[in-house]
């Protein structure tokens, strides 16, 4: 098992091709199609431009603020890859790739950044749990999900994302320890995108890296090269042959970079250098697999006219977000519990008869 | 008490697969009430079992369980040790519902005994219900006798919306009580009127109950009408009964162990002036704990409730 | 009010060695809100700096250093982020002091942005003061205007007892005011009159001042004269001013952002019956949040308050 | 350093003496005086014959609930040994010999499970916090007081207890983190005495031991025999070099046996067996010791007269808690602000006026 050679103890980490695209382990590269591979270099391309105009309607004042997922592409191709339609996926906020693998549309994310609840009930994604907010507290939540598959006996699997700033929280150790006693099929992901908004990983902790606190818990951890995507593709197709043969949870930690602001609301350069993330733009995911596939020779489209079609696409989502129906005072009372208590009733009507007053006196 | 909880569990699991018992010492201890005694024995340690001590994983976890269909009933091992919980109950159970769109149902119950009275060290007397009864999304009921603890955790437990079971430690052995070994359900959100009366309205739950009872024997013999309302459910409050009965009695009295501030009391005298205000005859009255620590032992002489006190200060509001 | 609060920081630091100023960002970045920019800098990374990101530790941490004779002011970054240290709070902070019998002080101040207004997505518009003042042993502030945010802090830092401390994150930078440079202090557990009238008494904290000072203006229009009154600390809640205003002008209406039931709103009317129960020629009313999650952005047009709702309120009491 | 050799991933435990007190790593007994040693073996005794009087005192119905510390006393003796008197103690609540070291007394230890607060306000011991029941959450105070004395640049340290069940709470990984990251020197026990009230340990986690649990947080962590006294104080002795000399904190597990019940309400034949209890017995740390100093030829001692001088001393000091003053409504209410809130004062006021009442009506 890959987990064993790429021991995080010894700060090993598996990457697969370099940064320019050449293969470092050719014993380690996955046997997967050409058109596979052009495939999920395409995904991670519709992840970026859908990016870059979240980015852009948020600046037009059409959307609030918005978290950028640029950077994180190849871990979200990669786990897009491997999950499966009856998997679980209990995101962190940082995975729309993998949200959109498991059929979240752009137009439901968007609704969601754009202040509407609505945009948390993925339609075509039973399996899907809206973003997590409070740092942490999903990974309890993915293990739940993963007792209910043991405990049915299925053979499903969950995966479950948290940051490098996330292992910090209680929650994380709480449930990944539960993970380990339970045995249950979960596959933990750390994006370790070396910031939590402002703070440094190097702040966050001093263990010798994230994926070794696995050991703490009894359960196999790696750490990969999280800008390598087959490096991240090989490493999720062990730890999922792992989950769905019931020999438990495993711990990922894909080293990457944030490239973008923490959210729009974020400037990074009141704690970080240009330098560092021109070095670390050298590592970044799609450029690098692009010069794999050059390389290769599999690589045949036009990019732009790829780009073209994405955005096109993006934009139509983007206005069925925007032309949702109008946010209702149903939607403030109606979900509160599954059925309306009768003081939530009172409470509705009396603002109901308050939309209704002219301003009497006046 | 302790058996009739104990009964209602065994009831649901026996008749429904989806649901699983857990928590600190529940599984082969039976737990350190005794209320789980014999269900891993009769279900199993994959339905009823022990968990790893760290209650926020367990509360996480149930919501996990509960997202994936099933119906998790778990147990912190005492009221104030619900609260490393706290976040994940505010932050997630109680809204899940809502911030999918009802996409996903959380039908899951967080137990644990609360009230003081039982001579204990810090962190095993508290009364959380207003915390919770404030954080939307959740429901809080709290029984006073075995039938109740019964019928209440079975709605509790058939609920498809998260429900928060506080049950009385100090009455969980106190109270004996032939209760149906039937199937039964208490609806929530619905209070009880114990005894019928005229002069004064006593709201109370839980342990407290038995207190106002003492204290109503008092008031009989010295003329005064009560009327007793166990309010079972704390959220949703049940406003109709108590506006009745204030609008037909004029006085209100509440019983409660909690800190008095920002409490069950200040909300029950909140609902008696929306609801009764030109009905009132003496200001709602709030006989509840001091805003201190529970203390310990030799303090509870002081902080804990009695009939006494109850009855002092309902004629003092008839006297009004 | 950012700069103001920045600035008691600034002073109180710079007076006192034994103040350290911690929690998530607040040291390199100077805080999401840019609070704490430049305190870094200033004062060295030793007593501005920025923690790895766990709130319960930095609650707790802050709780040893305080022990140990240290002042430390840490940063829950939002409102709904201090859950996951709601466990310190009510186990530990708040209650060292108790359980120790006075052998150990704790001055620590939590301070965090709190309500809603500024389409934040969830869990970043939250007004948890219910919840801390229902918690013994704790003081809750809360500042309406950068002066008072600067004399309130100071207070806090200077208490020898825990106070959380919440900050009204929407106007953060809607109010200019010009600020004093100097140090001074403002009392905490007094309100403060802001304008004085006869008709109603209006009640409110926080944002709401400035909605509920629109509202007025509305009122006075109206012919109906308001006496606003600005709590400042929730707990310990200012009785005597509110009892007094009760007397005078017969009529309470509370303003808050809060979940209504069971809240700050509640024990305002649990105190104006108590203290002011002939006086009331009106129920006492809440304007204050439903009772669910604060919405997403676009639904927050529905539960913030507005100067309208709070003028429909206050002539409704009014007419009574 | 004995923390290298003794690598917890290699599931390495430090023992000195054996069951039968014989010397099996000479290399590493550590030079303590005859005196030093018999010493060492009294304060045990004592606390085991504390214990046992605090047990019957609550049968006899003259105490409240009471949590054995019966065989932990070697960890307790070693660490009350290293303990120096500007060090600060931060318990959890099964660590009574080392309180005991630190100047705190049985009589205020009495008080306290007799249920009255002043049992922890230590008189003679400023550097000692109360007990603390909340399962996990006494560690982040000890961080707190180690980064104060890092940052007034003394050279104290912290002594922290937490119990093999408290590793699972989130409070215990966020401490050491924090303590990783900030290095200050806290040292954190973990009392490893198979069970947190009826779950075992093997219910906790899945870790190969709890001392590995130090990788996930960057510090040095050793696994120890908690019942081998000589390996106790030799693991104390190099922890506190370390944390003393600015190295930061470390972890230790030291692992034992509750011997006794959880606390005086619990009923361990419930959970585990006799032939457990028995097993266990073997290694306890007080005949370990005593045959220890036999063979060396250095206990003159009267068992059975000691025991008695202790219980005499014991029983003074109970009876002093029993005589204490009553407690009163003061106590209820004086101390829960440096100043009591007006709010407070009336609540004692009204409540004093019931007193006074005497039925009126009746
Ligand atoms: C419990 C909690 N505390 C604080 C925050 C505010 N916050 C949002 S994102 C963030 C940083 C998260 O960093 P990391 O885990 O590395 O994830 P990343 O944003 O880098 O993907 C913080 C502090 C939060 N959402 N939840
Ligand atoms: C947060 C919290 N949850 C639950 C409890 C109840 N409780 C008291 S002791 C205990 C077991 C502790 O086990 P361990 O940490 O191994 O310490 P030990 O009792 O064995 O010394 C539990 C669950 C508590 N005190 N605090
Ligand atoms: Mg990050
Ligand atoms: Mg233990």
């Amino acid at each position: 098992m890959i987990f064993d050679e790429f021991n995080p103890s010894e700060d090993k980490i598996l990457r697969v091709i370099d940064n320019d695209g050449e293969v470092i382990r050719p014993d380690l590269i996955p046997d997967l199609t050409d058109e596979t591979v052009v495939k999920a270099y395409k995904t991670m391309l519709f992840e970026r431009v859908a990016d870059e105009m979240a980015i852009s309607y948020q600046r037009q004042g059409r959307m609030f603020t918005y978290p950028s997922n640029k950077g994180h592409e190849a871990i979200h191709a990669a786990a897009g890859m491997i999950i499966g339609p009856d998997d679980w996926l209990v995101p962190a906020f940082r995975e729309i790739g993998v949200m959109l693998a498991k059929g979240v549309t752009m137009k439901e994310i968007f609704l969601y950044y754009n202040g509407n609840e609505h945009g948390s009930n993925f339609k075509n994604a039973p399996r899907v749990l809206p973003v997590n907010v409070p740092i942490g507290t999903q990974l309890s939540h993915a293990v739940g999900i993963g007792y209910s598959i043991k405990y049915r006996k299925k053979n499903d699997i969950v995966f479950t994302f948290i940051g490098d700033g996330g292992t910090s929280e209680g929650d994380f150790s709480e449930s990944l320890n539960f993970a380990g006693v339970w045995q249950v099929p979960v596959i933990f992901t750390i994006q370790n995108n070396q910031y939590a908004i402002s703070v440094p990983v190097s702040t966050q902790t001093k263990s010798v890296n994230l994926a070794v606190k696995s050991i703490a818990f009894g359960i196999p951890g790696i750490k990969v090269d999280g800008n390598d995507f087959f490096a991240m593709y090989l490493a999720y197709r062990e730890a999922s042959e792992h989950a769905r043969t019931g020999k438990g949870a495993v711990l990922i930690e894909a080293l990457t970079y944030r490239s973008g602001a923490h959210t729009t609301s974020d400037d990074p350069s009141r704690y970080r250098t240009k330098e560092e993330e021109e070095r670390w733009g050298l590592s970044d995911p799609m450029p690098r697999l692009k010069k794999f596939m050059e390389r290769k020779g599999i690589w045949k489209e036009d990019e732009d006219s790829l780009r073209d079609q994405y955005k096109n696409e993006i934009d139509n989502q983007f206005l069925e977000a925007e032309n949702f129906a109008p946010y209702s005072l149903d939607d403030v009372f109606g979900y509160m519990y599954t059925e309306m208590p009768e003081d939530l009733k009172k409470q509705k009507e009396e603002y109901e008869q308050f939309l209704t007053w002219k301003g009497s006196r006046r | 008490m302790v058996q009739a909880i104990n009964n209602a569990l065994d009831i649901k699991l026996s008749e429904d697969k989806n649901i699983v018992v857990y928590g600190e010492d529940v599984g082969v201890a039976g737990g350190v009430f005794r209320v789980t005694e014999g269900l891993q024995k009769k279900y199993g340690a994959e339905r009823v079992f022990d968990s790893p001590l760290a209650e926020s994983a367990i509360v996480g976890t149930g919501l996990g369980m509960a997202l994936a269909g099933l119906r998790p009933v778990v147990e912190m091992q005492f009221d104030g040790f619900s609260y490393p919980a706290f976040n994940q109950i505010i932050s997630n159970v109680s809204r899940m519902h809502n911030r999918s769109r009802g996409k996903f149902n959380v039908p899951m119950v967080i137990r644990f005994p609360y009230g003081g009275g039982i001579n204990a060290i810090e962190h095993h007397s508290e009364s959380p219900e207003a915390l919770y009864a404030h954080i939307p999304g959740l429901k809080v009921v709290v029984p006073s006798t075995p039938h109740d603890a019964k019928g209440l955790l079975i709605s509790a437990i058939e609920s498809d919306d998260p429900v928060i079971f506080m049950e009385p430690k100090r009455i969980y052995r106190a109270i004996k009580q032939e209760v149906n070994d039937e199937k039964f359900t208490i609806p929530i959100g619905k209070a009880k009127i114990l005894t019928e009366g005229t002069d004064v309205t006593v709201v109370a739950f839980g342990a407290m109950i038995r207190e106002c009872q003492r204290a109503m024997a008092m008031a009989e013999e010295a003329g005064i009408s009560v009327e007793l309302i166990d309010l079972r459910t704390i959220y949703p409050i049940d406003k109709e009964t108590i506006k009745n009965s204030i609008q037909k009695t004029g006085r209100m009295v509440v019983v409660a162990e909690a800190n008095q501030s920002f409490s069950v009391g200040s909300e029950l005298i909140a609902i008696a002036n929306e609801e009764a205000f030109l009905y009132l005859e003496a200001p709602p009255k709030r006989v509840m704990g001091f805003d201190t620590i529970v203390p310990l032992a030799q303090g509870e002489k002081y902080y804990m409730i009695t009939p006494e006190r109850i009855f002092y200060e309902i004629e003092k509001t008839i006297n009004y």
